[in-house]
């Protein structure tokens, strides 16, 4: 084994172990909390992928900006720690053997019907300038759209969280 | 330095563990002289003497302290969510300790020599936030818990700036890469980016004011980010007792510690890196006059901890000077004074190199 | 728009000037001492542990009825007519036996009020400021000089002294009641002249 | 958009570093903004009031001094001339011109608690122990003069305990020339810093009339614009003589009555004291200081209201005698207290930073509030 496959297993193990506390996980800060550790974990992927600058935006964007918003509105939830979530004990038998098909069916025809190619890894190159290139020449009007969407987004939200503090003074 | 130390042991997981452990090497030492810095440059400024007792001048103080801590009761209050609680120390000690791979120490030595390393510093400082949120939330105290939050919003807000000035100088000098900035500002002082960058033109004069205001902005958005007083909202003493830490102790409250001196020099050493060259001496090598190639990287060192240290006392200058901000200004000056400002800079520094 | 730039220079410009004093500090040589190596010669007036000299202790118990937190406690034991206590340095003739004289150090608000009345200046505010203690009972000072036989002896004697003087004053009274009573009966015109002198009461062993 | 929230409850108190001492303020709070302050006192009650009833006058005062403790030489001040009033004591002109000395250096050592832990409460570390340095002068002045460095004893009825020392004069003039440079570095230092400015104008504005409703007095009085200073207004002791003005708010870096205003008015009134320190040093006279003590003190059957300008506002004593060597009933109109009442209609509408500012911008002493 090497250092390699160490860590690719770590990662795994972090997001597979985490990603299933997210789920069952009652409590959920904990849930939030272990949000974290998953895309930790896909972050660490990405990185032996050799999509360096992927990771690097799955770390700022998920886990600097979208986790801690998560968290933000989470921590300022209502009692949050006596909030009762229901993790499906109701028709728990019917869904297992529901997915249980369905998991099956997927795993048959991914492991019998695909061609797998097998091949030595790339050595990893930078991403950085041919992403740029590629989002300001081929993509450069969806790249354009979903910045003005964002903005609109901020705005409005924005707007919708502004409040008056007047009535507050007196 | 992975690759020699991977031929000299043998194997390439003894020495990815080996140099994955080197910044701890520099981080220990660097805090116990930052604690004791802070200390003693706090009592200076008020006309004391500060600790005096341990070693001459109190220069052991803090690896008593050291010892002290790991002696202490581990006090976890009962209504405290254990296992965040006990996670959430380390987890910032990570998210400080993760900007050491990308910080180029020598020219030899780098953790990472990632092509991309100036936005992995950006979004690795992201990681401390959410140990501070773990840690504020699992402390199940509501000062924790504002301190928490507004760290969270602190440091979410002030990396745009930071993420501004360090765009602008990625225009100027074209790499993400911290270790071929600083070879970029290679041999004399004056090809450092404060001074407009290595080549001789109109342009890098007109630069200078425009690096001057850029490395304003980036030093006061970096205090903001390790929290650093006028920006130490997340801790404010005086409102928030001891803001996300008032419920640890020992040596979980020393991770903390650890941790927040550790930022301090990264994003010390980041800023001296992007304007004042890095490791780069500022008068040439002596290794290179002497004809003695092996010195250099000694030299660098040197030179990297120097200007790193620097920055660091100037921290703590600054903060046994300036009153606290509150917190509502502290992002007016963030979102109505340091982005636009940062914004005005970038177009003009653009502008500039475009000529 | 003219007040935004004015902020930010503003700002930047008494920070620096802060800075600029702070940093002139850095070379002022500090005020602090090193305090259990150094220390601060205390002015004469200091007040701090109190000190009864008990050479000059007359035991008038002036002092712990001017303590407002009564700290002080005094007893004191008459001397035997024959027995000689000297006299203090100011010339005051002693005639107690001071036979307790403590000061709960601890319950002490240190405000001087003891020291005034005493007429002797025997009891004082000296300049040792570091008695701390691990037991609060170290800190209830005991400066009587005699020991807690002497001062029973002492009681004892006084008592007997005491128990005897009213033995002979009773068998007075009694010898005079006789006396009156031959004299009442001998003259009954004459009245008891001498009546005044034997109600004079014992004095009080305690003040 | 209604969307429901919940106040939240926090006690700042009675352990935390800026409530100067053991006081609990319960808020309300919404997000961070203040809806609802509430003190509550009482952590260090010893009685005070009830004990004097128990001591002889002369006892009393070593319990005044134990109120305000920063300012117990003021504490003393009242107290003894309160009960000279009530007795008719004349005291000779060396103890009044002596009195004066001792409450003006008090009122610039108290004041100089109040600004550097004012500087504390924002964050500002280094002014504060500037202060306490020159603090220091000062108490070594009065420990030379008592003996005492903090409860000093030193004011008896009908006179002092000790006269002044040889080299007091001395020291207090150098202390004057030493200290006026240092309130311009103050300055320098934390009055004019703009993050200084910035939290601490127009925040807690305290409205003139809102502030005699309230019955405030003192340099919190004066921040709001109102020109109302014992010293002047209702005189005692020999304070007519000498030539000083009552600095008042005037809302220089915001609004009038704000925390800017009354950090503002201390610092200036320690310049005034200085001007009255000076008078009074070039006009002390000699004599003897104790030809007006009593022997015995045992006022008339009657009451006595004596109200000084301590350096945090109005301390009055109301002291009845029933002609015995014990004080009947002893009041005391404690001017922290009063002007503690006033919190919840300042922080109202402010954030938790803002409330940590208005606290300190009141000088609250609690020795004297729970008393």
């Amino acid at each position: 084994m090497e250092l390699y496959d160490i860590i690719f297993y770590l990662f795994a193990a972090i997001t597979l172990l985490s990603a299933f506390i997210v789920v069952t996980s009652k409590n959920i800060v904990h849930s939030a909390f272990n949000l974290l550790f998953t895309f930790f974990g896909v972050t660490g992927i990405y990185v032996l992928l050799g999509a360096d600058f992927i990771a690097v935006v799955q770390l700022l964007v998920y886990i600097g900006g979208i986790l801690i918003l998560l968290l933000f509105g989470v921590m300022l939830t209502n009692r949050i720690t006596s909030v009762d979530i229901r993790t499906g004990t109701v028709h728990i038998i019917p869904a297992v053997i529901g997915i249980g098909i369905l998991w099956g069916a997927l795993t048959a025809i991914i492991a019998f019907k695909t061609n797998w190619i097998v091949k030595p890894a790339d050595s990893m190159e930078p991403t950085t300038v041919g992403l740029g290139n590629l989002l300001l020449t081929d993509y450069v009007l969806v790249f354009e759209l979903l910045g003005i969407l964002l903005l609109i987004a901020l705005i409005g939200a924005a707007s919708i969280a502004r409040r008056e503090f007047e009535e507050l003074k007196d | 330095m992975y690759n020699f130390l991977t031929e000299l042991t043998g194997n390439e997981i003894i020495a990815a563990f080996i140099s994955a452990m080197l910044p701890v090497v520099f981080i220990v030492p660097f805090v116990i002289f930052g604690v004791l810095a802070e200390r003693k440059v706090s009592a200076h400024i008020q006309d004391r003497l500060g600790p005096m007792r341990v070693g001459y001048h109190g220069v052991l103080q803090t690896v008593a302290d050291f010892f002290k801590l790991i002696q202490k009761e581990d006090i976890i209050a009962e209504g405290a969510d254990r296992k965040f609680f006990n996670l959430a120390p380390y987890l910032v000690f990570v998210g400080s300790y993760a900007v050491y791979a990308a910080l180029p120490f020598t020219s030899t030595y780098i953790g990472s020599e990632t092509d991309i390393g100036l936005f992995y510093i950006i979004a690795v400082s992201g990681f401390a936030v959410a140990g501070i949120l773990m840690g504020g939330w699992a402390s199940n105290n509501k000062y924790s818990l504002y301190g928490a939050l507004r760290s969270a919003a602190q440091i979410v807000s002030y990396e745009i700036p930071t993420a501004l000035v360090i765009l602008s100088m990625v225009m100027l000098t074209g790499t993400l890469s911290l270790a071929t900035m600083s070879e970029m500002q290679t041999a004399y002082f004056w090809n450092w980016n404060i001074f407009g960058g290595a080549e001789w033109a109109f342009t890098k004069l007109l630069l200078i004011p425009f690096m001057f205001i850029a490395f304003i902005i980036l030093y006061i958005s970096t205090l903001a980010e390790v929290n650093r007083l006028p920006f130490d909202m997340p801790e404010a003493e005086s409102e928030l007792v001891a803001g996300y830490s008032t419920e640890y102790s020992g040596m979980k409250f020393a991770m903390f510690f650890l941790a927040e001196y550790g930022n301090m020099f990264a994003v010390s050493a980041l800023v001296s890196v992007i304007f004042f060259g890095g490791y780069q001496s500022p008068f040439g090598y002596l290794g290179n006059s002497l004809g003695l190639q092996w010195l250099i990287p000694y030299e660098q060192l040197f030179w990297f901890a120097l200007k790193g240290i620097l920055f660091v006392l100037v921290q703590m200058w600054l903060r046994w000077t300036l009153p606290r901000v509150r917190v509502d200004q502290l992002m007016t000056i963030c979102w109505k004074y340091l982005i636009p400002y940062s914004f005005a800079n970038l177009i003009i520094i653009g502008l500039i190199t475009l000529l | 728009m003219k007040q935004y730039f004015k902020n930010t220079w503003e700002g930047l410009w008494t920070v620096f000037v802060g800075m600029k004093i702070t940093f002139k500090h850095l070379f002022v040589p500090s005020v602090t001492i090193q305090y259990p190596d150094v220390k601060v010669p205390l002015p004469e007036r200091v007040r701090n542990r109190l000190y009864v000299n008990m050479d000059d202790c007359i035991g008038c118990d002036q002092c712990a009825r001017a303590c407002p937190v009564e700290c002080i406690e005094i007893e004191t034991v008459k001397s035997m007519p024959e027995e000689d206590l000297g006299k203090t340095s100011n010339g005051k003739k002693k005639a107690l036996w001071v036979t307790k004289f403590n000061i709960d150090i601890a319950k002490c608000c240190y405000c001087q009020l003891c020291v005034f009345p005493c007429p002797t200046e025997c009891i004082y505010m000296t300049d040792v400021y570091e008695f701390s203690e691990f037991k609060r009972e170290d800190l209830l000072y005991k400066f009587s000089t005699l020991s807690g036989e002497e001062t029973l002896q002492k009681k004892e004697n006084f008592e007997k002294f005491q128990a005897e003087k009213e033995a002979q004053k009773a068998a007075e009274i009694k010898a005079k009641a006789e006396a009156a009573a031959k004299a009442k009966a001998e003259s009954e015109s004459k009245p008891n002249s001498d009546e005044t002198k034997q109600s004079e009461p014992p004095k009080q062993e305690n003040s | 958009m209604a969307l429901r929230t919940e106040e939240l409850i926090l006690n700042v108190g009675p352990q935390h570093p800026s409530t100067h001492g053991v006081l609990r303020l319960e808020v309300e709070l919404e997000g961070e903004l203040v809806v609802k302050v509430k003190p509550h006192i009482g952590y260090l009650h010893r009685c005070f009031e009830k004990h004097a009833e128990a001591m002889t006058y002369p006892q009393v005062i070593p319990y005044t001094d134990r109120m305000d403790y920063l300012a117990s030489m003021y504490n003393n001040f009242g107290y003894v001339i309160a009960v000279e009033k009530l007795m008719g004591i004349e005291v000779p002109e060396r103890v009044e011109y002596i009195r004066v000395i001792m409450g003006e250096l008090q009122r610039i050592a108290s004041h100089m608690v109040a600004l550097g832990t004012y500087g504390l409460d924002l964050g500002a570390f280094t002014p504060f122990l500037y202060l306490f340095r020159d603090r220091e002068k000062i108490l070594t002045m009065f420990e030379m003069t008592c003996g005492a460095r903090l409860l000093y004893n030193y004011m008896w009825v009908g006179g002092l305990s000790h006269d002044l020392h040889p080299d007091f004069v001395r020291l207090a003039r150098e202390f004057i020339q030493y200290f006026r440079p240092n309130i311009v570095e103050l300055n320098n230092l934390l009055t004019y810093n703009k993050i200084f400015i910035e939290r601490t104008a127009h925040i807690g504005i305290l409205p003139a009339d809102t502030a005699i409703n309230y019955g405030i007095t003192g340099p919190m009085l004066r921040a709001s614009g109102v020109n109302w200073d014992l010293r002047k207004n209702d005189t005692y002791s020999i304070y007519n003589r000498f030539d000083f003005d009552i600095p008042v708010g005037q809302g220089h870096m915001g609004t009038v009555g704000d925390c800017w205003d009354r950090y503002y008015v201390r610092v200036l009134e320690m310049e005034q004291s200085m001007r009255i320190l000076e008078q009074a040093l070039d006009q002390l006279p000699e004599g003897d200081i104790n030809s007006a003590l009593p022997k015995r003190i045992k006022p008339p059957v009657g009451t006595v209201y004596q109200r000084v300008e301590n350096p945090k506002g109005e301390l009055g004593y109301f002291i009845i005698s029933d002609g015995s060597l014990n004080p009947f009933r002893v009041k005391v109109r404690g001017p922290s207290f009063v002007n503690l009442s006033v919190i919840n209609e300042l922080s109202r509408g402010h954030l938790i930073a803002d409330l940590i500012a208005i606290l300190g911008s009141i000088d609250i002493v609690l020795g004297e509030i729970d008393r």
